[in-house]
């Protein structure tokens, strides 16, 4: 018998909050599907879903999705959980935004050019903080010498930040795995949280199989099923990493 | 006769210096020919291309198999030891069997590489397992030949066998030789510059200069720059003042070649008038010499004397009925001023 | 610092635990580079012996294109290598991609460039008189190649390991073609990757030591190679 | 397919255009690579000559170490040197960490194996006799340490272009101990990286042609050395 | 007699293999000495050993700088031409100049070079500029030597500097020998297995066998194996079934030495009964020869007679006023049983 194999790019902190090596065993026992999952920033996962070389999505970056749907390249864009963005930086606070809803803490960064990093790879963190400088109008980000765009993993742009006494925008799991990593002593605190802005939704999306003929989609299709399960939001609303909560299922029927 | 090589109209060039120019050359089956002349006339050169292992700038090297019916194909008929020999880096048995190897032909190998060192001189065990770097010179070079012997090719062409090869074992090698021609019927060319061991070996001789055979006889050579005398006639000083008159010459660095059957060999004695002698330096030229080796020449039975006249030697060959010189004693050449041939 | 040393304890664990997913990244770190040092050495080695022995028009320019090809980065070999196995690539419908086979092939292009240029080098710094030793005794065409290299078997053995150290430390192209594959396509760089993102710098470390002691174990069973030649 | 000849496509305007990003990483890159082949070389030469040129004690462990090395994964190296320059790290005064500078320590570290390894297989494959004649002249000392490579420059060459290859094309050091920071320390290999992270896959492509152009000239600079030796 | 090098108590081994025993040697300053031997005998070995290129493994070899205050380190007084010349991947005109850059000697550079060239007989204008490639084997070899002479040393140690040099030049070399020693006072040691040559240039000679020095004069060697004959006489076989009769074997393979002085030769008469003789070979032993060559020595003055019989050449020295003999006589040579030394 043919294994039944299903191939699913996702981005990098999906994989690296270990959500999925949680999931995707109670997957397989559920089905006997075996999912492959190749981690990836979210533009190469497009990328890798427009060439039909995998079957199914799972990313974090909602307007580049609807565009990737709108084109023909995905169907069946379905959202299913979330998480929350964090703004961190020193605790000393030079620009003084510990409180501030997140505009304003963004508005004065820039007016007081206080050291800001950046993942600035296009992933879905640093899509949304991009669109956050575009919602407080800053122009010319990229010619700034405050603003620092390392082009790395999360964590690594953690790093850079601590060691520069820089802000920085960040997903809460990733965070927390800072903090763990620090011994609890971490050189960067959050400062700024729970800011209906920061909400970061993540949504799976089945390649489109009448453009992709290989794709299998009655697989795709299974998985979908099952990740909205009640089973499945409960399994993920109970991970938590290092004690902490990271996903809040909301998948909506 | 039956030529196991023409040699036609070869020219050989190294960029746009040409170093081989022979219009003909025949090299005959089973049998030994010597290959002399200075350094850098082209020996080593004319044996890697009767080998086939470097192709003729122009020209047509035609090679007839020495035994009939011989079915191994050409590179295996046809061995070359070169002039420096390489080792390659395993035991000297290795090195000696290699040939063998490749030709898949390794029935009784060590018995055949024992043999083959035992004609080189070497001791099967005391050498047959050393590596290639535990060797002397003397003792490397026997180790190529006998790697060469070994194979018994129909021809061997053999680039100084004998150079920082002991007497004793030069010797040796040369019963090797002689016992590839009478036994297999191999034809050998042998280039040296130990003329008293080739000349005790071969059955023929090509003399090579700059390119060009010159004879097949051992000539002496005299080197320019020459000086117009008179006439037609030449001279290059000689040291003590001596002047070596010839006729003939093209221009100041024409090269002379005198043959050692055109020389007379005379000793000095007490009534012999040089200066009378002198007034005949159209037919003759006289010069003062001293004796400094005497030779047996295998080929033609005949005595070849070396006579030392400052820091040039001539060579002249005597019939072994003629009167008898000593090393060192004093004697009078005598040249006839027509005698030589020149080249340029 | 405290990492470098947690790095030397866990990388002890995880061989002696005989830890599943490392032992996983081992397996098929080594099936992978057995492929495409196999790939390369056979491919390699006649290829860069023709290039130091023969003489052919346009030789130099060919050896200056193997030389820049050294410097073939391995995210570019994987881009190529994904153009054209990926789904839509002229390859597509071998489905090779994230397979260890794709990362062979990348890899096999990776190592060519060094085997090929070092053993022409080699071949082409030997004595012109071993040449014509050979030749002289007879040697052509397959008996001269392996005679020459083995004359030279120090070099080419120092080519293969070089070769060999590019290939089991490359990640961009088991990355771009293999995918990082949990107990598939990943091998054990692309795991120390994977850790290092994740902050877990010890178990980078600790798989950065698996991976030289490989590399150790290799020049050890090749020491007989690197006798005096 | 189509990537590639985007790529090729978009190499030229990134030049022609003179792009400025891209340019940055360009010099970021020469820099860096000049810095550590410099290191390296001055180092691992004499290091290498003395490991093929004289015999001690521990000879072959110390080779049999060196050509291990070969293999150290790139991020290993990053993760070592990000310990040592860190701030918490014992050089972490000096503030290296994310500059230039430590990326070229980083890719020193890289390079030094491949250096030593090479010249020292050179040295040992060289004719004892040349040695003896070295020495017979009167040759000792820095004079036969130059004569010596002179003489294998062909293979000295080869290693410092088989180094460099390995330094330009690195991305786990540079990734690490730089930052991969725009305009400061991104180099034309983190650059492909993050492209290619990005799903720009043609840009990835060009900017990888780019690097081997670069290494295309600095080919071309060393023909001379290349000639026949 | 002021030494320019003593040897006490050198031994020098390769692995377990020992390749020099000396007890002790002097080579006196400004002497020419000529180092004799079958191959592998150890002369390279000595020869590097005085360039204090390799270290003996035991023993001592101290070098009395030859010149009174020179200046200049030991490795730039010695110099050593080594048996297998190496060029360095340069031009000829390099090659020669390179030991003078690391002497940072480099006035009148291109004069010097030339001369050099001049020395060994090679034209600066063809050769300067040629590649180290672009020689033949006797060319490369008079190149070495020229980057050796250029030097001036004050001790010049020569390992087989003429093989594979053609006559001619091996004469030129020797006289840039000679004038290395009258010029600049170097002390100069040569290997050759060019006896001729070597006789007619060095001052001193001194020969080795298996590592020992065995004499200061050319001697004969005749290896084993001996049989016993009775009391304390043995036998060796001889080509024409003839025995070479010597007293005091040690055992089957001793080699026995037979110094050119002790050997007489005399004309084989038609009244020489052959038979008479053999009665006495307690005390002489006869056997039939021929001669090959008669050479002369130039550091006695006597003449060296080469006797073939059968494959080995025996080598008598004669005084100038002996009767004369010409090669290819036959001749009887007597030889004292008790005139053997004798080495194992
Ligand atoms: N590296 C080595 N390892 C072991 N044995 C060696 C080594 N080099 C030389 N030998 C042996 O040492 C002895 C002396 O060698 P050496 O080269 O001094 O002889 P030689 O007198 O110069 O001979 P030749 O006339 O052939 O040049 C020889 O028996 C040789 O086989
Ligand atoms: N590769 C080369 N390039 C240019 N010239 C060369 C090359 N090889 C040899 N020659 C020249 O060709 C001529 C013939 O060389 P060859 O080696 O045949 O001489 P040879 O007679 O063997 O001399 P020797 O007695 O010194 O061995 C010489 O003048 C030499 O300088
Ligand atoms: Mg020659
Ligand atoms: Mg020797």
């Amino acid at each position: 018998v043919e294994q039944k194999v299903l191939k699913m790019a996702t981005t990098t902190s999906t994989d690296n909050s270990g959500l999925l090596d949680y999931l995707v065993p109670l997957f397989e026992k559920n089905t006997g599907i075996d999912l492959r999952w190749i981690a990836v920033g979210t533009g190469k996962a497009l990328e890798l879903g427009k060439n039909c070389d995998v079957d199914i999505l799972l990313v974090h970056a909602p307007a580049a999705e609807k565009k990737f749907v709108e084109e023909g390249y995905g169907i069946d864009r379905t959202e299913i959980m979330y998480n929350d963005f964090v703004i961190i930086g020193h605790p000393d606070d030079p620009a003084q935004i510990r409180g501030m809803p997140v505009l304003d803490a963004f508005k004065t960064i820039a007016q007081k050019g206080a050291l800001f990093v950046s993942r600035g790879d296009n992933s879905g963190t640093n899509k949304k903080e991009l669109n956050l400088w575009n919602q407080v109008g800053i122009k010319n980000l990229d010619q700034s010498s405050w603003y620092v765009q390392t082009g790395q993993g999360m964590l690594t742009t953690i790093n850079i930040a601590a060691e520069r006494k820089a802000y920085t925008l960040t997903d809460r799991g990733t965070y927390i795995k800072y903090e763990y990593n620090m011994k609890g002593h971490p050189a960067l605190v959050i400062l700024v949280e729970n800011d209906p802005n920061l909400f970061n939704q993540y949504s799976l999306i089945i390649v489109n199989p009448r453009r992709c003929t290989n794709v299998h989609f009655d697989l795709a299709r299974e998985f979908l099923k099952w990740i909205t399960s009640p089973y499945a939001q409960r399994a993920i609303g109970n991970y938590k990493l290092l004690g902490k909560k990271l996903f809040i299922p909301n998948y909506r029927r | 006769m039956k030529p196991a090589y023409l040699v036609q109209k070869l020219r050989h060039f190294y960029g746009r210096k040409q170093v081989l120019n022979i219009d003909e050359l025949t090299i005959e089956k089973h049998k030994i020919v010597g290959l002399v002349g200075p350094n850098g006339s082209g020996k080593s050169t004319l044996l890697r291309l009767l080998a086939f292992v470097e192709y003729p700038s122009e020209g047509k090297i035609t090679y007839f198999p020495v035994l009939e019916a011989d079915g191994r194909p050409l590179r295996f008929q046809i061995t070359l030891l070169c002039q420096e020999p390489y080792l390659l880096k395993r035991t000297v048995f290795a090195n000696i069997a290699y040939g063998l190897k490749i030709r898949k032909d390794t029935r009784n190998l060590h018995d055949r590489v024992a043999e083959a060192l035992e004609w080189v001189g070497l001791d099967y065990f005391s050498f047959a397992k050393r590596k290639w770097y535990e060797l002397s010179g003397g003792e490397a070079q026997r180790v190529a030949l006998a790697a060469r012997l070994i194979l018994k090719p129909s021809v061997l062409l053999l680039d100084e066998p004998t150079a920082s090869v002991d007497a004793e074992s030069a010797q040796r090698i040369r019963d090797a030789i002689l016992m590839a021609k009478s036994e297999w019927g191999a034809t050998i060319v042998i280039s040296s510059h130990d003329r008293n061991w080739l000349y005790e070996s071969c059955d023929q001789l090509v003399h090579l200069l700059r390119g060009h055979i010159i004879g097949s006889a051992a000539e002496n050579i005299v080197f320019g720059p020459w000086k117009w005398l008179n006439g037609t006639l030449w001279y290059k000083l000689l040291d003590g003042n001596q002047r070596l008159i010839l006729k003939g010459a093209e221009n100041e660095n024409s090269v002379a070649l005198l043959s050692p059957d055109s020389l007379i060999v005379r000793p000095l004695s007490e009534n012999f008038n040089f200066f009378d002698a002198e007034k005949t330096q159209r037919e003759v030229c006289y010069i003062n010499g001293i004796v400094s080796a005497l030779i047996m020449e295998r080929a033609t039975n005949n005595i070849l004397v070396s006579i030392a006249v400052g820091h040039i030697t001539f060579n002249a060959r005597l019939a072994s009925n003629h009167q008898m010189l000593y090393p060192g004693q004093k004697v009078i050449l005598e040249i006839p001023t027509d005698s030589a041939r020149w080249v340029s | 610092m405290h990492y470098i040393t947690d790095g030397f304890v866990r990388a002890i664990l995880l061989l002696f635990n005989k830890d599943p997913e490392t032992f996983s990244a081992i397996k098929t770190t080594f099936t992978v580079t057995t492929c495409s040092m196999t790939a390369s050495l056979v491919m390699g080695i006649p290829m860069g012996f023709c290039l130091g022995y023969y003489n052919f028009p346009y030789k130099k320019v060919i050896r200056t294109i193997v030389d820049t090809c050294l410097a073939l980065p391995t995210v570019l070999i994987g881009l190529i290598v994904y153009a054209f196995i990926s789904s839509r690539g002229p390859l597509g419908h071998l489905g090779l991609l994230f397979t260890v086979w794709a990362i062979a092939i990348g890899q096999t292009i990776l190592a060519l460039p060094i085997v090929v240029s070092l053993t022409a080098t080699a071949i082409e710094s030997q004595d012109e008189q071993m040449r014509l030793n050979l030749l002289s005794l007879g040697a052509r065409g397959r008996q001269l190649l392996l005679t020459s290299l083995w004359e030279s078997r120090l070099m080419i053995t120092t080519a293969a390991l070089t070769a060999y150290g590019r290939v089991l430390t490359e990640v961009g192209i088991s990355m771009m073609v293999g995918g990082n594959i949990k107990w598939h396509t990943r091998t054990i760089t692309t795991a120390i990757a994977l850790e290092t993102g994740k902050g877990e710098f010890a178990t980078g470390i600790a798989l950065g030591l698996v991976l030289m002691s490989i590399a150790f174990i290799i020049n050890l069973l090749l020491t007989f190679l690197k006798r005096r030649i």
